[in-house]
């Protein structure tokens, strides 16, 4: 009797010891997703480049206005449309405290763009992030010159998406040692990775500070870093409440109130970099008609739906770019929500009794997808939402140009950049990958094919902003929203918020 | 060990021994009463249009999330409050009859149907049948249930048949494992021994002499795994495989709400409890029938 | 009825148990007295349901829900059974009053082996058993032993680890009578021990129960079918009717003259000569249902010589020589 | 257990693993959905780019040659690297596997241990209150499914009370040096008291989210068992040697009740294994359901191969284990 209630004792005891140790010098981040590596140039998924962005530095960086600034480099010119110069900073130290150089800058980039370089003989999946990178050299002790084979404005907005990384390094413990080790040059190094469960760093010592242009400059603020993986929404959002946690990401709409009513947690928002869009079969019989497209274009509240579904954080757009967007042309005609020209468009394409339709969508967004397809459905659209696995409707509606079977497909398309190559090439452009309506526009591939390579900004802007008025006008898409990226935060959370690209960087971020 | 003392004084007739097995089945009123839940759940589901107060694919996002009518802000026309598009939780629950109770009649059916036939093969017959059996059961059970299930489902397509036949696969093994180990045990006892020393057929003795004998456990395993279906098409629903919209499954919804879980605990609980409420019920009746009907629990 | 002596061993008196069905009160055991004398063996005879088990049952104190003793004195060796708490009714089960039963496959646990069977009789009833470990456990085998070569086992050393389906069914049968003689008790009730058994391998168990009841001393009920067992083995007999005894007295008187239509039914069936195998042939007509009986013999329905006077509550007469039955015709015969 | 039949044993893995990757592999050939096009995500790609990435995969040879290089290269132990993590799929699993079968196991233990004494009790009580009250929360046990009595497990004990974890499976604090990778069973090799507890706090809610189902349905087969064997000949027999109750009950009665039992729950320990995917998202738990339920949606078709293979190898070893168990429950069952 007695031993079992010393037992028990024990036991209240270790649990109260488990119970959120909160010092302030320990942040935990409630994250979707583990690291599927940790090696920045052997992956290609974005959750894996915010856990090991705070452990690894790049040439460049964005601050959360999203203004492109040198980080591991002093600065940076461009010599000539295909020739970037980048001066590197001096004085940065790895974590091993072996100094970095341009070499390792310069190791980095061929390792990512060469054939073969990543390790093993293969090719690094990151390769075509860097589109036609061509070479790399140092050409004196401190400048890395970067050769493009065409020219290719979006450079400098895709190299803060790479890591620095150690030449000795990665040359002592291989492919495989990098998968699961750390040394970079980031305010925060490896302790210890529990896969699946969480990755924990520690502050960087040495760090030489960071990017100049974001304030405050300087080791980190809290010593240890932990990024806890909790994929259930509703875990998360109770790991917040309970204190276990102090930044969640991906809070739901709807759970929004209640961390606001919580004393303890509240919510932080930043414009998405996601453009949402139903795509509408323009090869299939129905969907050739511009009047059939115009309707399902005015049978849609956006405005309802944004505010009753998605909890009022989300933009509309009426055309792929996010007005956010470089290149954004900001007077765009809308199609209003008015369902009677919906059907009387339809009556005069041919469908006066209305039409039978399949959107095809998955489960993630099947919740949006059905209340679009009610309003539809009002409008004359009987619309039925399919829901399918993401694979299965990735090889039925991205078919490259291909013949497609279905009617209409309720998507996104995610553009970390903000640039609109990211985004209306491969939507817009004729047979392009996620063209998945089929859409084809000698004016619009010609447009985006100039600004491609164009390299003055203004008349770059132009020629988006002409495609995206004449793509408004054609309809292939019905353009919905970009949607905010919601964040649960402490309250005792200072210093940090939240960054369009959904990166976490938690260098300055303090707990009090 | 009273059974032999009564057996023999059991009456005569078949008819009045029917008759009394159901009056005992009526006397016993927890039975009889959980008989009338499963039957009124029947009917809702048959008569779902004319019951349902609303459309069960009316969505108006002005009731998103609305709480059930005793709570602040519900309204008595939509009783048990509304889910993440605004559609009457109640009605839903209804037409979710139709599709959670055929979905789990019809799985437990085939798959127990299977089972036993398999299982008895294999137990009774041993040799290669066993072996082939057994393998067979052995890969399916060694391979995990909802990596097959998703894989099925994927090269299949969603729908309400596939879904069925996903669940089918992986349910006739557990029967089957069940059967035929009773059988083992079983065929080895004396009144077995004897029937086939009479010159019974193989098919006689496993139908007449085994069967009877070793049905009760896998009636008591098969009730209980209805609910267990109902939820495996919850998890189905829980990866994107369930039913397709609009159609309304318990499972579905169950798993759809769970998300609210926080906010608006209604949306999943609510049909949570309709689930809990059959699977009670048919669990008792089915008991209640088994006591009032199989003279070995006669007391 | 006699009075009860110092030779008398059990003596039950009167015993009422009773069944709760959904249909009603079964009454099992309707008034039943029993005498069994010390070294004595006591045949009890009847159909399927005419309650001799549920009688003997109840002397063990195994009635069990939703079955329960109504009335009725159980009197052993001086002692009221049915006053005893739990933990003293287990001392005298098995140490005092062992039990054997109809089917030695269905009694014997499939999942113990012989020997541990036999052990945990002797351990539940620790008659002069060291009480060191070691010790403890070589007397218990030792014991063991002994037990499984009186009933004729052979390597008996060898057959303690196995487990009974390894052994032939009149193997069984011995078996279990060595697990319920291993604590010699006072008296053994052998419940149909041969119903299960081929015909020679029943006159070998038969003779084996004679043997060691002389051997020990102890009494025997041995309740059967078989008239011819009961002719040949035993004493007294005791012959049960739908929960009522009907008759009772030396073996010899009932078999030469049974006073009972009942037992003259049982034994007008079989050739005379031959008892013995045979099994008692049904008589035509069924057994009532023990419920709501009304007060009149209840062999009514299947009496030859069933009369109006018999449509009342019969008890049982004196036939002269210790013989009674429970028949109105009793009566008149004396009177003659 | 003789050595030939443990060898015998081991031969029949070959059929069921042969089977296992047989199906997975033709699963794979059937269903729709390329690996890489769902690696390029959203993203501009040139062709050369595309059949660059494919042949890095090894996507670009035939599908007969894809299997038997499968084959060959897994009898060597080498399952190939998975599309995503850029190593081999061997090392991902068994960093993976270990959280699994622990809670499993865990999981395992407590419906064991929970539904054994409630069937039996139930059975003895048989029509009581408790009976009742044991049959409504069985059934209860099963109607739940596991994400929703999870989440509610986590308000209660995380949220309000906060005297558990909301997920993952140890606290940071503690570091242990792994011996058999089972954390309960490593900090207590380590001599570890507080982080065993740590450990057990973090495994408590998520195993008992896991085993509820397969509780109930043991408790089920427990109780109905139970009773059967309660009107057994040698349960009466038992008594009549003047056996006290408790050697009756559970020398006697218990041994055979549990033999339907050990059989279910052998089964159903497969589909803990298989099924244990949803309760590990709820919980965070770094277990393999998770991460394989993930790699089919991706195509990760190197690591879904080699983790149903070793899903496979565990089932069928815990069967064998349960096939011994079987055996000493029961002796007429000869393997």
């Amino acid at each position: 009797m007695k031993r079992t209630s010393r037992l028990l004792a024990a036991s209240l005891l270790a649990v109260g010891v488990t119970a959120p140790a909160a010092s302030a010098q320990e942040l935990v981040v409630g994250f979707t997703q583990d690291a599927n590596t940790l090696d920045p140039g052997n992956h290609r998924n974005r959750e894996t480049e915010t856990i090991i962005r705070n452990m690894f530095d790049g040439i460049l960086t964005r601050d959360s206005s999203m203004n492109i600034l040198p980080e591991l480099a002093e600065s940076y010119t461009q010599v000539s449309p295909t020739v970037y110069d980048f001066e590197i900073r001096e004085g940065v130290t790895f974590h091993d405290g072996s100094v970095m150089t341009a070499e390792d800058v310069r190791f980095t980039l061929h390792r990512l763009t060469a054939e073969g370089a990543i390790g093993d003989g293969q090719t690094s999946p990151r390769q075509s992030l860097l589109g036609p990178v061509s070479g790399v050299e140092v050409v004196d002790g401190n400048t890395v010159r970067v050769t493009l084979s065409e020219p290719w404005p979006l450079l400098p907005a895709m190299l803060p998406f790479q890591e620095i990384v150690s030449q000795a390094f990665v040359e002592s413990v291989g492919a495989d040692g990098m998968a699961t080790s750390v040394n970079g040059t980031g305010p925060f190094k490896l302790v210890d990775w529990r896969r699946g469960d969480s990755i924990i760093m520690e502050r960087f010592d040495d760090y030489y500070g960071g990017a100049p242009g974001i304030e405050p400059v300087g080791k980190a603020c809290v010593e240890r870093v932990i990024f806890k993986v909790i994929p259930e929404s509703a875990s998360r959002v109770a790991a917040l409440l309970a204190g276990d946690v102090h930044i969640i990401n991906d809070l739901p709409p709807f759970a929004i109130e209640q961390v606001e009513n919580s004393e303890t947690a509240k919510v932080m928002t930043v414009n998405g970099t996601r453009s949402f869009f139903i795509a509408m079969n323009v090869e299939g019989e129905i969907f050739d008609d511009i009047r059939v497209r115009q309707a399902a274009a005015h049978a849609i509240d956006k405005d309802l739906i944004i505010d009753r579904i998605l909890g009022g954080n989300a933009a509309a757009i009426s055309g792929i770019l996010s007005p956010d967007a470089f290149g954004k042309n900001m007077d765009l005609p809308d199609y209003a929500y008015d369902p009677e020209k919906a059907r009387a468009l339809l009556a005069e394409a041919g469908y006066p009794d209305g039409v039978d339709i399949t959107m095809d969508t998955t489960g993630a967004y099947k919740d949006t997808a059905e209340a679009v397809a009610s309003l539809l459905t009002k409008a004359g659209f009987n619309t039925k939402v399919a829901v399918g696995e993401s694979a299965l409707l990735t090889e039925k509606w991205r078919t490259e140009g291909g013949p497609k079977t279905g009617d209409m497909y309720f998507t996104s398309w995610g553009n970390g950049s903000l640039d609109p190559q990211g985004i209306f090439v491969p939507t817009h452009m004729t047979a392009a990958r996620g063209n998945s309506a089929g859409y084809a526009n000698p004016e619009i591939d010609r447009l985006l094919d100039a600004a491609s390579t164009e390299v003055d900004r203004e008349k770059r802007a132009e020629m988006y902003r002409e495609a995206e008025a004449i793509a408004n006008a054609d309809v292939p898409y019905v353009y919905l929203w970009v949607p905010q990226d919601i964040y649960g935060v402490s309250t005792r959370l200072t210093g940090w918020s939240p960054s369009p690209d959904s990166r976490i960087n938690l260098h300055d971020a303090c707990l009090n | 060990m009273p059974d032999t003392d009564t057996k023999a004084s059991t009456g005569p007739v078949q008819e009045t021994i029917f008759r009394r097995n159901m009056r005992n089945f009526v006397g016993n009123r927890l039975a009889f009463g959980s008989a009338l839940v499963v039957l009124i759940f029947i009917f809702l589901a048959i008569f779902a249009p004319l019951v349902a107060p609303h459309d069960p694919a009316e969505t108006d996002l002005f009731r998103r999330l609305q709480p059930p009518a005793w709570m602040p802000g519900g309204e008595w026309s939509y009783l048990l409050g509304c889910d993440a598009l605004g559609r009457d939780i109640l009605t839903r629950i209804i037409y979710g009859a139709r599709i959670s109770i055929f979905i789990g009649a019809a799985v437990v059916l085939v798959a127990t149907t299977i089972g036993i036939i398999a299982g008895l093969a294999a137990g009774y017959l041993r040799g290669w049948v066993d072996m082939v059996i057994s393998r067979v059961v052995d890969i399916l059970l060694g391979f995990p249930y909802l990596i097959f299930a998703i894989g099925l489902m994927a090269m299949m397509g969603p729908g309400l048949i596939n879904i069925i036949i996903a669940l089918v696969y992986k349910e006739w093994v557990i029967p089957c494992r069940v059967v035929r180990g009773e059988t083992l045990v079983t065929r080895e006892l004396e009144y077995v021994e004897a029937a086939r020393a009479l010159g019974a057929s193989g098919r006689h003795i496993m139908l007449r002499e085994i069967l009877p004998n070793i049905l009760s456990p896998v009636i008591v395993v098969s009730t209980i795994r209805m609910a267990h279906v109902i939820i495996l098409e919850a998890s189905l629903s829980f990866l994107g495989l369930g039913v397709q919209p609009p159609t309304a499954s318990w499972g579905a919804m169950v798993s759809d709400g769970r998300a609210f879980i926080l906010q608006a605990w209604w949306v999943s609980t609510f049909p949570g409890i309709a689930i809990l409420l059959l699977v009670l019920a048919i669990n008792v009746a089915s008991q209640g029938l088994r006591d009032a009907f199989d003279p070995r629990f006669h007391e | 009825m006699s009075a009860p002596t110092d030779k008398t061993l059990l003596q039950v008196e009167g015993l009422r148990t009773v069944f709760e069905t959904r249909d009603g009160t079964v009454c099992a055991v309707d008034g039943v007295d029993v005498i069994v004398e010390r070294g004595e063996c006591l045949g009890v005879v009847g159909e399927s349901g005419s309650g001799k088990s549920v009688t003997f049952n109840s002397v063990m104190g195994l009635v069990r829900s939703p079955g329960r003793i109504e009335a009725g004195r159980i009197m052993f060796e001086g002692r009221d059974l049915r006053a005893l708490n739990q933990t003293e009714m287990r001392a005298v089960r098995g140490r005092d009053i062992a039990m054997t039963m109809q089917d030695a496959m269905t009694a014997l646990n499939p999942a113990l082996t012989v020997g541990e069977q036999i052990a945990e009789m002797l351990e539940a009833h620790d008659k002069g058993l060291p009480s060191g470990r070691n010790a403890r456990r070589r007397a218990i085998r030792a014991h063991s032993v002994k037990m499984l070569g009186l009933v004729g086992i052979a390597s008996p050393e060898t057959r303690l680890g196995q487990y009974p389906h390894e052994f032939s069914g009149g193997m069984r049968q011995r078996i279990m009578i060595a697990i319920a003689l291993a604590s010699m008790p006072k008296l053994l009730i052998a419940d149909e021990p041969t119903t299960a058994l081929d015909v020679t391998i029943q006159a070998q168990v038969l003779e084996l129960i004679t043997d060691t009841r002389a051997k020990l001393g102890m009494s025997v009920v041995l309740i059967t079918h078989d008239l011819g067992v009961v002719a040949e083995h035993c004493d007294r007999v005791m012959v049960m009717y739908a929960g009522q005894v009907v008759e009772q007295g030396r073996t010899a008187d009932v078999i030469m003259r049974p006073k009972h239509p009942y037992t003259k039914g049982l034994l007008g069936s079989l050739p005379r000569l031959s008892l013995r195998g045979q099994r008692i042939e049904p008589i035509e007509g069924q057994v009532p249902e023990l419920i709501d009986l009304p007060a009149q013999c209840r062999f009514y329905s299947r009496c030859r010589e069933r009369g109006p006077e018999c449509l009342k509550n019969i008890e049982m007469r004196d036939a002269g020589n210790g013989q009674t039955a429970r028949c109105v015709r009793v009566q008149k015969e004396l009177a003659t | 257990m003789s050595l030939a039949r443990f060898v015998e044993r081991l031969l029949q893995l070959i059929p069921v693993l042969l089977g296992v990757s047989v199906i997975v592999f033709a699963m794979i050939t059937l269903t729709p959905g390329d690996p890489v096009q769902i690696m390029i995500g959203d993203q501009i790609v040139t062709p050369e780019q595309e059949a660059a990435m494919r042949r890095d995969l090894g996507l670009d040879r035939p599908i007969h040659e894809r299997f038997f290089a499968f084959l060959g290269n897994a009898v060597q132990g080498d399952f190939g690297q998975s599309f995503y993590h850029r190593r081999p799929v061997i090392d991902v699993i068994k960093e993976r596997l270990p959280a699994t079968i622990e809670l499993s196991l865990v999981a395992l233990i407590i419906a064991l241990v929970t539904a054994i004494p409630l069937g039996v009790l139930a059975a003895i009580k048989r029509n009581s209150f408790l009976d009742r009250l044991a049959t409504v929360g069985s059934l209860l046990g099963v109607s739940l499914p596991g994400f929703w009595f999870g989440i509610l497990l986590i308000m209660l004990f995380a949220v309000h009370l906060q005297i558990l974890p909301v997920s993952g499976r140890i606290g940071y604090a503690s570091e242990i040096e792994p011996i058999t990778h089972l954390l309960l069973i490593d900090t207590l090799l380590r001599g570890r008291v507080d982080a065993f507890f740590d450990a057990l706090s973090h495994i408590i809610m998520p195993a008992i989210t896991l085993g509820l189902p397969m509780t109930a349905i043991l408790m089920r087969v427990t109780r109905t068992s139970m009773l059967e064997v309660m009107r057994q000949d040698y349960i009466t027999f038992a008594e009549a040697k003047g056996l006290s109750r408790q050697k009756v009950l559970f020398r006697h009665a218990l041994k055979n009740a549990l033999i339907p039992t050990v059989s279910v729950a052998a089964i159903e320990t497969g589909s803990l294994l298989g099924g244990n995917m949803i309760v590990e998202t709820v919980f965070g738990w770094p277990g393999l359901g998770r991460l394989v339920v993930e790699s089919i949606f991706v195509r990760n078709y190197p690591l879904v191969q080699a983790a149903v293979l070793f899903y496979a190898v565990t089932y069928v070893m815990l069967n064998f284990f349960a096939d011994i168990l079987y055996t000493i429950l029961n002796p007429r069952v000869k393997l």
